[in-house]
C-alpha cells in the first residue's frame, strides 16, 4: 500500500464562507498503481491532487490523514512537508509550459534546485541524461532556456524533472490537455514507460480525458462535487459502472476518446451543486434518476467488490447497511 | 446571477481595501477642500491683508502670511483647485489620446498597429518636461487650461503602451472570437465584450495619468514656466523661494504646497496598488 | 598642452598636499571661529606661495605658451573678496565693446578696461581718470590730456594712440554702440603721447561727457590686427587692459579677478584692499543672503525681499540703516501707451497718476528697500535739476479721492454703475498693465497699480506675459501700460530725458519712449538740452525745467518709484564699506558699468578687519 | 537579435529625426524675437540706426533672415557638423562649448543618482516584500517619497542641512573658495556641494523602484514557476532569488521609460541647488530667450536619452537571456 488517505477534508477559503471543495475523502492507492482521476471542473480533483503535495493559500486543511509508505504527510504544515516533496511525492502540474523559471538554463535550474534539496547535480546527472532519452529530449536542453523549447518538449522536459528523485508518489496534473493529440499519446504513454521502470512508485493521473486513461490507468477514481463517487479498475469503470453518476458520465461521451472537457454534461439534467452551501446527503442527489429518500444522507465510500469501491445507496445499499 | 455576484465581490473589495480606503480618504479630503476653497478662503489669494507682511501660523491665518501679507490657506486652498484641475483635465486628455491610440493600435493590429506603435515608441523617449518647457515657454499667456491641454497632449504615450497590450490580449481571448464569429459589429464588441474587461485598466491609466499630470504642472509652475495669471500650489513654491522664505524661516509658505502634492499624488498610487488588488485577486493575499 | 600643464601641476599639487600631511579644511570651517581662521591661513599662504613657485618653475622649464595666471588651490579669506548680484549668466565674453552681455563679467570695464574719465554721482562730479584733464577750448574742440605713466598690463606704454585708435573703432564700425558720437565727432587729432583733440561739429555735449566715462579704452597694439567681427562681437577670452584688476578664470557660477599689482593707478588712488575678487553668480535670493549672513559672502548686490527685517536686527548691513536702506539706481516708470485710448488724453493719464497707490508698492511690494521717485524722473543725485516750482504746481501724489474728481472733471464716468468709468464718447475702458513674468517685485508692483486704479474707479488689470512677449509688445508699442527703467545712474538728466522722450517715432521703439509720445515741441526741448555744455548748470536746469513742465502737464508717462541700489554687505571680513555716515561715500556696487561711477574706490577704501 | 537591435536604432533614427524637426520648429513658430531680446540688454544710449544695423547683422550672423526651408536644411546641415550655432544669451560662445562645460555636471550627478536608486529601490522592495509586515511599514515610506516633487524635496533638504542645520552648502558645484586643481579638499568640496542635489534625486527614484520591485515581486511569487518550486520543495530563498531576476527584468525597462522623468527631476533639482548643469542652463536658456541654448539643450537632453536607452537596451539583452536567443522577449 503505498497511499492511503482518509477522510481528507480541504475547504477554499473565500469572502462569502468556505468553499467545501474535498469534502472527506477515503482511498488507497497500492504500490505500482497509476490511478485516473476523473470528475467535472470543480469536482474537487484538482484540489485532491494539490493538496497533497502543496497545500496553499487560499486552501485550509479541515480535516484528515494522509498516509505515504507508512509515514504520515504533514500536508497542512507547509515547511514541514518539504522534507517530502520531491524526494517521495512529486508532480507534474498542469502548468508545465511555464512551470520552468524562463531567464535559467534548463540545466542550471535543475542544478540550483537539486542543490537547494541537497543533491549533487553531478551525481544525478548520468541518470538525468538516461532519462531525457528515454523521453527523447536531447541533452542540448540543458543548455536551453525553457523558451526555446516547444510545448511538447517542456511538457517532457518537467516529467524528467519532477521525477528526478524517484518519488514514490507522483502526481500529473492535466498533464496531456495543452498538447495536440499524437503528442498526448507519447506523453502518456512516457509516464507507464517511468512508472515501469520505478521512476516513481505509483501515480495519480488528475484529467478531464478520459479516453487516456482508458490507455495508462491501472484505475479510475471517479469525484463528484468535492466527494468521491467510484473507484476501481479502469475496465469496470469503462465497461461496468455501478454509481449512477459514473454511468451518465461514460455513457455520455459518444464514444471513447472524445473529451468532455469544459462542457457541461448534456445527457445529465441540471448543474453540480455550488460548493460553498452543498446540498445534505449525497450531492448528486438531485440530478439522479434512481435517488430516494436514503439519499438524504452521506452515503459512506464503500468497497463492494475487491478494489471497487462505491458512494451510492442504492447500488451499495446491502454493504452500507452492514 | 453571476455577474451580479462578480460586481458584488468587486465592490465588497474595493470598500474592504486598506489602501484603497486610505487613498481615498486623502484624496476626497482634499478635494473638499478644493471645492469648498471659497468658503473656507477668507480672504483673495493675493489681496495683501496682512499688514506685517510674512507672519506664522495663527487662529486668524489659518496658514500664516506670505512675504506681502497674502493669506497663504487662501492660496493653498485655490491652488488645490488648480491642482485637481489639472489632474483631471491633463491626466483625463492623456487617458484619452492614450486610450484612442492604443486601442486603435491593439485592435486593428498590423499596418496600423505598427505605425502607431512606433510613433508612440518615438515620443515616449522625447523627455516630456523638456518639450513642456519649451512649448510654455513660448507661449505668451499662459492659462491653466492651456498647461493642462499641453500637459495631456504629452503624457499619452506610456498609457497607450500598456492600453495596446491589453487590447492585444483581449483580442485574441474567445469570448471576443465568438462575438466576432456571431457576427457582432466591430463597435459593438469593442463596447460590449472588451471595453467592460478594459476597465480595470482605464481607470487604473487614469489614476497615474492624473498624479503624473499634477506634477508636471509643479515643475512647470515651479521653474516659471506656470499659468502666467492664477494660483497654483506650484506658483506658491517658486514665489516661497523667489522671496526668500527659506532663509527668512517663512516654513508655513513653501512647506504646505509641497506636502499636499506629495499626499495627492502619493495617495493616488496607493489607490492604484489597491485597486490593482482588487482587480487581480491573486495579489490579495499580500 | 595646456591640459598635460593642468595635470602635472595637479599631480605636483596633490604631491605637495600630501607631503605638508594636513587636508585644506572647507569654507565653512574657516568661518565658524576667528582662532581657528587665522591658523589655517597662514598654512594656506604657505602653501600658495609654494604651488606658486612651482608653477613658475613648470613654466619656465617646460611651457612657454601657458599663461602667467596661477592657480589658487584655495582663496586666502583674507585676501579675497566674495561678492555677488552683477552676474546672470555664465561668463561669455570679455569683450568691452559689449556692455549688455558685460554684466556677466563685471570689471570687464572697469577692472580691465579703463576710461578717460570716471564720475562720482555721490558728489555729481566728474574725475580725472586715464585722463588728467579734459577741457573744451572752443565750442567744437575737447583737449585731453592723459597722466603720465600709464601702461597696459602687459608692459606696454598706454599712449594719445591708443585713444584715438579706440573712437576710430566706433568710425570704422557701426555695430558698435557709441558709433553715432561720430554724427558729430569729426576728428580725433594726436598730438603726442599724452595729448589729443577731438574736433566737432554742432556737439551733443550732454552725450559726449557721458561717453567720455562710458567708452573704454583699448589697446592698439593688441586690437589693430583684429577683424570687424572679432571687434564687434569677439570673446575677447584673454583680455589685457590697462586696469587694476586682471582676469583670472571662471566657471559656470563665478568670475575671479586678481589684483594688477602694478597698475598705474596705485599710486595715484592706493592699492585695492582685497587681492584676489571672487564674483559668484547666485540664481537664488536664499543663497546671497545666507552667504552674506555667514559672511561667505562680502557684497551682495542682489534684489533681496526681506533684506530691511535682517538689516534692522543687524545680520546685515546697508548703506542707510533705515528706510530705504539702500541708495536709488534708476527709475521704474509706468509707460502709457499714447496712441491708444484713453492714454491719448493727457486728462486722463494726469488723474491716473493720482490713482496709484506708491506708497503701498514703496511698504508691500518692497517691503520699503525703494523711495517713491520725484515725478520729474531724476534721481536724488541728479536732484539739483528738480524745478521745484515746477513740482508745487505740477507734481503729483496718491490721492485715491482727487483722481475721481480729474476723472469726473474730464468726462470719465461710470454710465453702466459696474463700478469703473468709463469714457466720455460712452465706451468701456479695459486695459492692462504690464511686467515680464517672475520679475516678483514688480509683479507685486502692478497687482498695487491695478487695484489702486481699480479703487479710482479705472478698470486695469494687471498681467504678466513673458519676458519675449512683454518686449515684442514694448517695443512694437501693442501695450496697454508697463514699467520700465532703462536709464541708467548718470551725470546727465539728459540720459533719462534721452529715454523717455526718444525720438524720432519709429515702428519699432527699442530704446525708449515705448508709449510713443509724440510732440516735436518736446522733442526739441530734449535735443536742446543735449546740447547744453555741461559746465553750464544755469542752461541745464533751464532746459530740464521747460521739459520737466511739459512732461507733468502731459503725463505721457508716470514715473513711480527708484529702484535701489541693491547692496547688502558684511564686515565679518572686510570693513569701511560706504554708508550713510561715510565721510566720502561710494557706491556699494559691483554691477557692470558702475566700477566707473565709484564702485573702484568702494573696493580701494576697504580695509581688512583685524581680528 | 540582430532584428532586435536594428528595431531599435530605427526607432532612435526616427526619434532623434523627429525631435529635430520639433527643436528646430518651436522657436521659429512661436512669438518672440531673440535678436531684439538680447539687443534691449544693450546700451539704451546708442541710437535707433545704430541698434537696427546691430539688428541687421546678427540676424543675418544667425541666419534668420533665410526662407525657412533653406534654415531647416542648414540647420541639419551645420548639425551634422557638430555646429548647433552661437548662444544668444551667452553671446559670442557656440552653444557646444556652453553646453560641454555643463555636461560633466550633468553626469556626476545623474548616473550616480539613476543608477544608485535603481539598485537600491530594488533591493528594498524586494525586501519590502518579505513580508506582510515589512511591506506595511517600508511600502508607505516608498509611496510617499516617489511622490514628492522633485523640487519639494530638493527645497525640503536645502532648507533642513542647507540652511537650519548649516551642514550642506546649497549652491554651486563647489566652493567660491578654490578653483579646480586636484586634491582632496576639492573633491571633498565636489562631494559636499554634490551631496544634497544627490539626494533629492536619489530619494524620489529610491522611492519609485522600491514600490515598483515590491509590485514585480508579488506578481513574480505569483508566478507558474514559483508555484512549481514550492512543490518540488524548493526552499523560500531560492524563489525569491529567482523572483527578484526576473523582476528586475522590468524594472531595467522601466529605468528607459523614466529616463525622461528622471531628466526632469535633474532639471528642477538643478534650479533648486544652483548646480550647474544642463538643466539649470535650459531654464536660463529660456528666461533669455536663447533660441539656440534651448534648441542645444534639448538636442542634448534627446541624445543623451537616446544613448541611455541604447545601453540600457543593450544590458537588456545581456540580462534577459529571451532576446539573447533569438526571440524577441521585449518587443520594442
Amino acid at each position: 500500500m503505498s497511499l492511503q488517505v482518509d477522510n481528507l477534508r480541504v475547504y477554499y477559503q473565500t469572502l462569502r464562507g468556505d468553499v467545501k471543495a474535498l469534502d472527506g475523502a477515503t482511498f488507497t492507492l497500492a504500490d505500482g498503481e497509476i490511478m485516473g482521476l476523473a470528475g467535472e471542473s470543480g469536482c474537487g480533483k484538482t484540489t485532491l491532487g494539490h493538496s497533497l503535495i502543496r497545500l496553499a493559500l487560499p486552501m485550509r486543511f479541515i480535516e484528515g490523514r494522509v498516509t505515504l509508505d507508512g509515514e504520515e504527510l504533514p500536508i497542512w504544515d507547509t515547511e514541514k512537508m518539504n522534507d517530502f516533496r520531491f524526494k517521495k511525492i512529486s508532480i507534474i502540474p498542469q502548468y508545465a509550459m511555464n512551470a520552468m523559471n524562463p531567464t535559467r538554463k534548463i540545466g542550471r535550474m535543475t542544478a540550483e534546485l537539486l542543490g537547494s534539496r541537497k543533491v549533487d547535480f553531478k551525481d544525478i546527472l548520468p541518470e538525468l541524461k538516461r532519462r531525457l532519452d528515454l523521453v527523447k529530449l536531447s541533452h542540448d536542453v540543458l543548455d536551453m532556456y525553457p523558451i526555446e523549447l516547444s510545448g511538447g518538449m517542456k511538457q517532457r522536459m518537467v516529467m524528467v524533472l519532477s521525477t528526478l528523485l524517484d518519488p514514490s508518489l507522483l502526481i500529473a496534473d492535466e498533464i496531456t490537455s495543452a498538447l495536440d493529440v499524437s503528442s498526448q499519446k507519447a506523453v502518456a504513454e512516457m509516464l507507464v514507460e517511468f512508472r515501469n521502470r520505478k521512476c516513481c512508485n505509483s501515480a495519480i493521473v488528475i484529467t478531464h480525458d478520459i479516453s487516456i486513461l482508458y490507455q495508462i490507468a491501472d484505475s479510475i477514481m471517479v469525484m463528484y462535487a468535492g466527494q468521491l463517487a467510484e473507484k476501481a479498475s479502469t475496465e469496470t469503470i469503462i465497461h461496468a459502472p455501478r454509481h449512477p453518476y459514473t454511468k451518465l458520465l461514460i455513457s455520455s461521451l459518444p464514444e471513447v476518446g472524445v473529451k468532455y472537457t469544459e462542457r457541461r454534461l448534456t445527457g445529465i439534467p441540471g448543474n453540480p451543486p455550488l460548493l460553498l452551501d452543498p446540498p445534505v446527503g449525497c450531492r448528486f442527489r438531485e440530478r439522479c434518476p434512481i435517488a430516494f429518500e436514503k439519499c438524504i444522507e452521506i452515503p459512506p465510500f464503500v468497497e463492494i467488490e475487491p478494489g471497487h469501491f462505491i458512494a451510492c445507496w442504492k447500488e451499495a445499499g446491502t454493504h452500507a447497511q452492514a | 446571477m453571476k455577474k451580479q455576484k462578480k460586481k458584488n465581490e468587486f465592490l465588497y473589495f474595493t470598500l474592504r481595501n486598506r489602501k484603497l480606503q486610505i487613498g481615498l480618504s486623502i484624496i476626497l479630503f482634499f478635494l473638499g477642500l478644493a471645492i469648498f476653497a471659497p468658503v473656507l478662503a477668507r480672504n483673495e489669494p493675493f489681496a495683501y491683508v496682512n499688514l506685517r507682511g510674512a507672519q506664522p501660523p495663527s487662529s486668524e491665518y489659518w496658514f500664516g502670511t506670505t512675504f506681502f501679507g497674502q493669506d497663504v490657506f487662501a492660496q493653498f486652498v485655490l491652488g488645490l483647485r488648480a491642482t485637481f484641475l489639472v489632474g483631471a483635465i491633463g491626466g483625463g486628455l492623456g487617458t484619452l489620446i492614450g486610450v484612442l491610440v492604443g486601442f486603435t493600435a491593439g485592435y486593428r493590429g498590423g499596418i496600423v498597429d505598427e505605425l502607431l506603435n512606433m510613433l508612440t515608441n518615438i515620443v515616449l523617449v522625447i523627455p516630456t518636461l523638456a518639450v513642456l518647457l519649451i512649448i510654455a515657454a513660448y507661449l505668451e499667456v499662459r492659462s491653466i487650461f492651456t498647461e493642462c491641454i499641453f500637459i495631456g497632449l504629452t503624457a499619452w504615450p506610456w498609457a497607450a503602451r500598456a492600453i495596446r497590450a491589453q487590447t492585444f490580449s483581449l483580442r485574441t481571448r474567445d469570448f471576443v472570437d465568438l462575438a466576432k464569429m456571431s457576427g457582432m459589429k466591430p463597435l459593438k464588441i469593442i463596447f460590449t465584450e472588451i471595453a467592460p474587461n478594459m476597465m480595470s485598466y482605464l481607470v487604473m491609466t487614469f489614476i497615474l495619468q492624473f498624479g503624473g499630470a499634477i506634477l508636471n504642472a509643479a515643475t512647470l509652475d515651479f521653474i516659471g514656466l506656470g499659468p502666467t495669471n492664477a494660483v497654483s500650489l506650484g506658483l506658491m513654491m517658486q514665489y516661497a523661494v523667489l522671496w526668500g522664505s527659506l532663509l527668512l524661516g517663512h516654513w508655513w509658505w513653501f512647506i504646505p504646497p509641497g506636502a499636499a502634492i506629495t499626499a495627492i499624488v502619493g495617495a493616488l498610487y496607493v489607490m492604484n496598488v489597491g485597486l490593482d488588488e482588487v482587480f487581480n485577486p491573486k495579489l490579495r493575499e499580500m | 598642452m595646456r591640459k598635460l600643464f593642468v595635470t602635472a601641476l595637479s599631480i605636483i599639487m596633490l604631491a605637495s598636499l600630501i607631503l605638508s600631511g594636513c587636508a585644506t579644511p572647507t569654507a565653512e570651517t574657516i568661518i565658524q571661529t576667528v582662532e581657528v581662521e587665522k591658523k589655517v591661513v597662514e598654512t594656506q599662504l604657505v602653501k600658495e606661495t609654494q604651488v606658486v613657485k612651482e608653477t613658475q618653475i613648470v613654466k619656465e622649464t617646460q611651457i612657454v605658451e601657458a599663461t602667467a595666471m596661477p592657480i589658487v588651490e584655495t582663496f586666502p579669506r583674507n585676501e579675497t573678496l566674495y561678492v555677488s548680484g552683477a552676474a546672470w549668466g555664465p561668463a561669455s565674453t570679455w569683450n568691452p565693446f559689449q556692455p549688455g552681455s558685460l554684466a556677466n563679467t563685471t570689471g570687464t570695464i572697469g577692472f580691465v578696461y579703463e576710461f578717460l574719465f570716471a564720475y562720482d554721482p555721490m558728489t555729481g562730479q566728474m574725475t580725472s581718470w586715464l585722463a588728467d584733464s579734459g577741457t573744451w577750448t572752443n565750442d567744437t574742440t575737447f583737449d585731453v590730456t592723459l597722466r603720465e605713466g600709464l601702461t597696459w598690463s602687459d608692459g606696454q606704454p598706454l599712449t594719445a594712440e591708443d585713444v584715438k585708435f579706440t573712437f576710430e573703432l566706433g568710425q570704422k564700425y557701426a555695430a558698435l554702440w557709441f558709433a553715432p558720437v561720430w554724427n558729430y565727432l569729426t576728428g580725433v587729432t594726436v598730438v603726442d603721447d599724452t595729448h589729443l583733440t577731438f574736433a566737432f561739429a554742432d556737439p551733443l555735449y550732454q552725450e559726449w561727457e557721458n561717453n567720455l566715462y562710458n567708452i573704454p579704452i583699448v589697446p592698439q597694439h593688441l586690437w589693430e590686427g583684429r577683424s570687424e567681427e572679432e571687434i564687434t562681437s569677439g570673446a575677447n577670452e584673454q583680455p589685457v587692459g590697462s586696469g587694476a584688476y586682471l582676469y583670472m578664470s571662471n566657471a559656470e557660477d563665478r568670475n575671479i579677478w586678481m589684483r594688477n599689482e602694478t597698475w598705474w593707478g596705485i599710486s595715484v588712488f592706493g592699492k585695492p584692499a582685497p587681492k584676489y575678487i571672487v564674483d559668484i553668480r547666485t540664481s537664488s535670493n536664499n543663497v546671497a543672503l545666507g552667504m552674506v549672513i555667514k559672511g561667505e559672502l562680502d557684497l551682495s548686490n542682489n534684489f533681496l525681499p526681506g533684506v530691511a527685517e535682517l538689516a534692522n536686527k543687524g545680520y546685515v548691513n546697508t548703506y542707510f540703516a533705515q528706510p530705504p536702506y539702500m541708495l536709488s539706481a534708476n527709475t521704474a516708470v509706468l509707460f502709457l501707451n499714447t496712441t491708444k485710448k484713453p492714454m491719448d488724453d493727457a486728462a486722463f493719464r494726469r488723474a491716473l497718476a493720482f490713482a496709484i497707490d506708491v506708497p503701498s508698492i514703496v511698504n508691500v511690494a518692497y517691503a520699503q528697500l525703494v523711495k517713491a521717485a520725484s515725478p520729474t524722473g531724476l534721481l536724488p543725485s541728479l536732484s539739483k535739476f528738480d524745478n521745484q516750482d515746477v513740482l508745487a504746481s505740477l507734481g503729483y501724489n496718491f490721492d485715491t479721492e482727487k483722481a475721481k474728481q480729474m476723472l469726473a472733471d474730464a468726462g470719465y464716468v461710470d454710465v453702466d454703475a459696474d463700478g469703473f468709468v468709463e469714457a466720455p464718447d460712452g465706451s468701456k475702458i479695459e486695459l492692462q498693465v504690464t511686467c515680464p513674468n517672475g520679475w516678483s517685485d514688480w509683479m507685486a508692483a502692478i497687482d498695487i497699480i491695478a487695484t489702486s486704479s481699480q479703487a479710482a474707479g479705472i478698470n486695469i488689470q494687471a498681467a504678466t506675459p513673458d519676458y519675449g512677449a512683454w518686449n515684442t509688445e514694448l517695443q512694437g508699442g501693442t501695450f496697454d501700460m508697463t514699467l520700465n527703467n532703462w536709464a541708467s545712474m548718470s551725470n546727465t538728466p539728459w540720459t533719462l530725458y534721452n529715454l523717455l522722450f526718444r525720438h524720432p517715432i519709429q515702428e519699432q521703439m527699442q530704446s525708449g519712449n515705448f508709449g510713443r509720445y509724440d510732440n516735436q515741441e518736446m522733442f526739441d526741448l530734449v535735443d536742446a538740452l543735449a546740447k547744453v555744455q555741461m559746465t553750464d548748470e544755469a542752461g541745464m536746469m533751464d532746459a530740464c525745467s521747460k521739459i520737466q513742465e511739459l512732461m507733468l502737464t502731459d503725463m505721457p508717462m508716470i514715473p513711480l518709484w527708484y529702484n535701489g541700489l541693491w547692496s547688502q554687505y558684511s564686515s565679518s571680513t572686510w570693513t569701511n564699506w560706504p554708508s550713510e555716515n561715510s565721510t566720502n561715500p561710494t557706491l556699494p556696487t559691483t554691477w557692470s558699468g558702475y566700477w566707473q561711477l565709484g564702485g573702484l574706490m568702494t573696493l580701494i577704501n576697504l580695509k581688512l578687519v583685524t581680528p | 537579435m540582430q532584428r532586435y537591435f536594428s528595431r531599435k536604432l530605427i526607432i532612435y533614427a526616427l526619434t532623434f529625426f523627429l525631435a529635430v524637426t520639433i527643436d528646430w520648429m518651436i522657436p521659429r513658430f512661436m512669438p518672440g524675437d531673440p535678436i531684439r531680446n538680447m539687443l534691449t540688454r544693450v546700451s539704451v544710449s546708442s541710437n535707433p540706426s545704430a541698434i537696427q544695423m546691430m539688428y541687421d547683422y546678427y540676424t543675418h550672423l544667425f541666419g534668420l533672415d533665410l526662407p525657412l526651408w533653406q534654415q531647416y536644411l542648414n540647420f541639419w546641415n551645420s548639425l551634422l557638423h557638430g555646429d548647433i550655432g552661437i548662444s544668444t544669451y551667452l553671446f559670442p560662445t557656440p552653444v557646444t562649448d556652453v553646453l560641454w562645460r555643463a555636461v560633466p555636471y550633468d553626469i556626476f550627478l545623474l548616473v550616480p543618482a539613476i543608477l544608485l536608486s535603481w539598485y537600491a529601490g530594488n533591493k528594498f522592495g524586494a525586501f519590502a516584500a518579505r513580508s506582510k509586515w515589512l511591506d506595511n511599514t517600508i511600502s508607505p515610506l516608498g509611496y510617499i517619497l516617489t511622490a514628492t516633487p522633485y523640487m519639494w524635496l530638493g527645497i525640503l533638504l536645502a532648507w533642513f542641512f542647507g540652511i537650519v542645520w548649516g551642514i550642506f552648502p546649497i549652491a554651486g558645484a563647489y566652493s567660491f573658495n578654490m578653483q579646480p586643481h586636484l586634491s582632496w579638499a576639492f573633491i571633498g568640496s565636489i562631494f559636499h556641494h554634490w551631496f544634497l542635489p544627490f539626494a533629492s534625486l536619489f530619494l524620489v527614484g529610491f522611492g519609485g523602484w522600491a514600490i515598483g520591485m515590491r509590485n514585480m515581486i508579488i506578481y513574480e511569487l505569483e508566478a507558474d514557476y514559483s508555484h512549481y518550486l514550492e512543490a518540488l520543495g524548493a526552499p523560500r530563498k531560492l524563489i525569491r532569488q529567482y523572483a527578484f531576476r526576473n523582476g528586475i527584468l522590468p524594472q531595467i525597462t522601466g529605468l528607459a521609460l523614466q529616463l525622461g522623468v528622471i531628466v526632469a527631476g535633474a532639471l528642477v533639482t538643478e534650479v533648486v541647488f544652483s548646480y550647474p548643469g544642463i538643466g539649470y542652463l535650459l531654464l536660463a536658456a529660456i528666461q533669455n530667450q536663447d533660441y539656440f541654448l534651448i534648441q542645444g539643450c534639448f538636442l542634448f537632453i534627446i541624445i543623451g536619452v537616446l544613448l541611455s536607452n541604447f545601453i540600457i537596451d543593450i544590458v537588456y539583452v545581456l540580462v534577459d537571456p529571451r532576446t539573447r536567443r533569438g526571440m524577441t522577449g521585449e518587443s520594442a
